[in-house]
């Protein structure tokens, strides 16, 4: 299925294996008309792409086959080992954690894990994390603190999940408590938004040196459809709320709350998994590089500093 | 969320002090006695007949927790911007001015020097009236000097929340104030100084999620609503009826999430009790460290 | 009711008793003959008292009206202000715990504190701590580093709950947790067994700098019945498994699982609450100071060498 | 408490394997399937029908993880004593003596160094056939020496863990070597040296509320007990019928409790992957360190 602004797009690209089956079967020389309608495609992609509305971005951000944590967690690292539970609560499948290689290094890897289909999303509880998943993330941090590895976290959740037991079981205490823990690493700690930055829920494990995100990820206080239920009473006024929130990749970049805008192939993530999943591995090696000469109190202080200075205000009148 | 109940209330503006029913006189909305709001009012916003706790004025606040003409304001100096250009019915630079010209302060928070008891504090009290406490950059930045400000002259923290959670309409640095806020405890952590907050109706979202809960010791008055999700947001995601006293304080040291809930008359001695306990340690660690290995065991 | 072994001293008791009020009544003078029951009655006790079984002290550290932890906790501090909760799982009553002041020090206090009635002890659930309770005194323990507070655990407890939400939340892991993380203060840690020292369940909050005990305490590996279930079948053959088993105070003196022995008024800690309650407080003081001096790597480490040498080999034939 | 099975089992004496049932063939306890007693050795005691898995003994663990001819013994050269005089059906000493004679070691313990496909490892198993792989002194003591050992020659450490729990024979000194094991790994923490425990049926009571739950890692065969209490306790505590799969690694797994529950199969690839990945941080930390705050960000 498409997203609605991709409709066009596909349409050209059926009626280019049409024309290809076409000449094909009638064995006759369409080249010409077929590199015309490619190149028509490459443009309609690039335009549409290079002018996504921030509502669209949102959709594309969530698009089925978007590469996934998991995804990410295969194709970009080597040997990922994948350890299990907080030791406390539970093992949380929103939350995928463990071992692996990024190049020469080993790292600890903190993923928030969406399903790529209906069965596994309601395994993952749509990338809804529990209590539980957060001590899991906790847990890694130690390991990772002990052991001097890097954290590589691959953010992708519509925020921690607002159930009766994550509240019992202290979902805003656990939140907090991952967010102090973080910020405490005394190794590189580098988060990716790979698809859905969402609130609190997000941040808990985005308390990092270096905070990218991809071109058409998002990363916000509230979902767009959240923030309309309240400011319009209207949940289908998202497109709205979304425009007003700036929550896209560059919105953020400007902001100050990203560092780093990696860029998707034409088309999206989803249309081009391998090509996305080699760019991000490309950036989270650049910035665990650069972040390894620092020593256990600078990679804490500046995780500090960069987190201190978020925030626009004025002296008052 | 209580930030979406905070936009339904405050539709139609509401009398100055919205923190109890207006008039003379009043209908507890707990025991349904008829109570003279003068009482209420000088009995700290606590219902003379059941002690049910109502929501209390920031000054208030200020005055049964600090020590009489102790407070010496930090907060002020700063107001927000608007970011993101962020419009919903109004304009948020409009919807800004409107509640400082309204509470009479630039933003959700008032914070500053005191002594409780003879303690001396760094105190952070937030205004729910103010655009439902919600924390933008402004309450963020503050709450981090406060924190800041308490560690570099040697005092306890006391923070006294209510809040509906971050502030959406500074989009994510909001969110990031959650980080901000938290990082800013770190220096009173490294001098061994106390953090203490005390949670009050309602205290949710990103401010439970972040400073509030990473108290070194928790209080929260009785019967305050203390969340991550809001109650309705709940209700909506599971279709199910919540439980009785959820996420009520009472509930939350049940699930052992507080330290204690603490009646707002017995607050100000029990803070003071807490940050002397903790504080003790490292007065006796300076008065006798050094000795070292010296006496053999 | 008397414990078995003291129904003669009881007899006496009331001999007494009835021949002051006989005395009285009749306006007959029996002093002569009274101080001499009372001369008798003091040996009694003393005779019965010195030489206890292993059994009658097992019996004597379970004694209804034996002072509990929160006797101490409000007898030999001052302004006890208790601390709820583990922020995880709940808050347990079988532990007790705070701030409280020892003298002129302020110090973090972490009780097993059984019932002084039925109802209570239903509440306390006869002592026995559920995960939660040992993860609320790990946050003690993380307080007590923080504000560099002396650490005293008045132990009383059958052991650990074996229950089932008890193994669920991982029971076994969060002894093994609590007995790393008390090993690891960087504070004076004291201990006292007041009561029953019943197995991994009071060594969970017993890694101590110091461990004290009461005259007529216990700690055992097991309890003496579980002991006989096991060993002669038969949960009655306790007496006997209780002698084997070498779980009294001045059992464990001889083995260095303790330190020091703390007498108890004769009859029995139960027969005179306030005077044992007062030479528990003047122990705990002197132990404090005595730790005071040592810095947190001194204290530390002497913990550490401590638990490390216990135990008894030799060379293999 | 698998200790109390442990004594009834033992009360008639078994065959010298007692880790499957003896015989030419056997009815697997599992699938009923007919087994060739020679495959289920050869399968490393895993039925080849159905996979279930058998106790192990000792030696064939070694053989199992340690590379071939890498193995070389740091135990037995201490034995135990009878610190409290115990006596039950019969003297403590006696029973040590026919245990060390039957089994061929000093106590339940076996350690040693070795490589495991490479990587230089401090190796601990424990022996349940041996007084039901119950820890006194020496099972201690010598835990307590692999650590300090490892961690001297920079080895990390696994420890495959089958026990009924304290031997209650040296009595409060068998419970003191919970606290023994864990203060000893503290060297190996401090070098940065990894401990993987891999838990294996049975391992109950003070083993597992110590040492044996404290791994970086841990890991536990499929279907193995692990618990602090015993099933038959707690049947007798809360007398109610225990859930399906209750105490079994499954269970744990789903409950946090564990890293993951691997097949003896896929064991020893997977600790050599999990060590190297956590040693490969210090690895790094040493070449890159003293660059310190220089490269500016
Ligand atoms: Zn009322
Ligand atoms: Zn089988």
């Amino acid at each position: 299925m498409p997203l609605p602004f991709e409709k066009p797009i596909e349409d050209l690209e059926i009626k280019i294996e049409e024309m290809r089956a076409y000449a094909g079967e009638q064995g006759i020389d369409l080249s010409d008309e077929i590199t015309l309608l490619e190149q028509r495609l490459e443009r309609l992609r690039r335009d549409t792409f290079d002018n996504l509305t921030r509502w669209q971005r949102v959709q594309v951000a969530r698009a089925a086959g978007r590469p996934t944590a998991m995804d990410y967690l295969q194709g970009a690292f080597d040997g990922f080992t994948e350890l299990h539970g907080d030791r406390t609560l539970g093992d949380d499948p929103a939350i995928v954690a463990g071992l692996a290689r990024l190049g020469e290094r080993s790292v600890v890897v903190i993923g928030q894990q969406k399903g790529r289909d209906t069965k596994e999303n309601i395994h993952r509880n749509f990338g809804m994390a529990h209590p539980s998943g957060y001590r899991k993330a906790m847990r890694m941090f130690d390991l990772a603190d002990k052991f001097g590895l890097p954290v590589i976290t691959p953010i992708d959740t519509p925020g921690a999940y607002p159930g009766i037991a994550a509240e019992e079981q202290g979902q805003a205490w656990v939140i907090a408590e991952s967010i102090r823990r973080m910020s405490r690493l005394q190794v590189p700690a580098i988060s990716v938004v790979i698809g859905e930055g969402g609130s609190g829920g997000a941040l808990a494990v985005g308390v990092a040196n270096r905070v990218l995100i991809l071109e058409n990820a998002i990363y916000s206080v509230i979902s767009p459809e959240s923030c309309a239920a309240i400011l319009w009473r209207d949940a289908a006024e998202a497109e709205k709320a979304a425009e007003a929130l700036k929550l896209t990749a560059y919105d953020l970049l400007e902001l100050g709350v990203v560092d780093r805008v990696i860029d998707e192939p034409v088309g999206g993530a989803h249309k081009d998994r391998e090509e996305t999943i080699r760019r991000v591995r490309e950036a989270m090696l650049a910035e665990v590089a650069s972040l390894m000469p620092l020593d256990r109190q600078a990679l804490e202080a500046q995780r500090r500093e960069r987190f201190r200075a978020l925030g626009r205000f004025r002296d008052a009148a | 969320m209580a930030l979406e109940r905070w936009f339904r209330r405050n539709r139609p503006t509401r009398k100055e002090d919205d923190n109890a029913p207006a008039g003379l006189w009043l209908k507890c909305e707990a025991c349904s006695a008829q109570i003279y709001r003068k009482d209420l009012v000088a009995n700290a916003y606590v219902c003379p007949e059941c002690g049910h706790h109502y929501r209390m004025p920031v000054e208030a606040r200020i005055e049964l927790l600090a020590d009489a003409g102790s407070f010496e304001p930090w907060s002020g100096g700063i107001q927000a911007e608007d970011p993101l250009g962020f419009v919903d019915t109004q304009p948020y630079p409009e919807r800004l001015e409107k509640n400082r010209q309204k509470h009479g302060r630039p933003d959700a928070i008032v914070t500053g020097g005191a002594t409780l008891d003879g303690e001396a504090i760094g105190l952070v009290v937030m205004d729910f009236q103010f655009l439902g406490g919600s924390m933008g950059s402004v309450v963020g930045e503050e709450i981090a000097r406060a924190a800041e400000r308490s560690a570099q002259e040697g005092r306890a923290l006391v923070a006294v929340t209510a809040s509906g959670g971050a502030r959406m309409q500074e989009g994510a640095l909001s969110l990031m104030q959650m980080a901000k806020t938290t990082v800013a405890l770190e220096l009173l952590a490294e001098r061994g100084l106390p953090f203490v907050s005390v949670l009050t109706d309602p205290t949710t979202g990103g401010v439970t999620a972040s400073f509030a809960t990473l108290g070194d010791v928790i209080y929260a008055e009785p019967g305050a609503l203390i969340s991550f999700a809001g109650p309705r947001v709940i209700q909506q995601t599971i279709k199910q009826d919540l439980p009785e006293g959820f996420q009520r304080s009472e509930f939350l040291l049940e699930k052992g999430m507080l330290d204690d809930v603490v009646s707002r008359k017995a607050l100000k001695e029990r803070l003071a009790v807490t940050i002397r306990l903790l504080r003790a340690g490292s007065v006796a660690r300076e008065r006798e460290k050094g000795v070292g290995r010296a006496a053999a065991l």
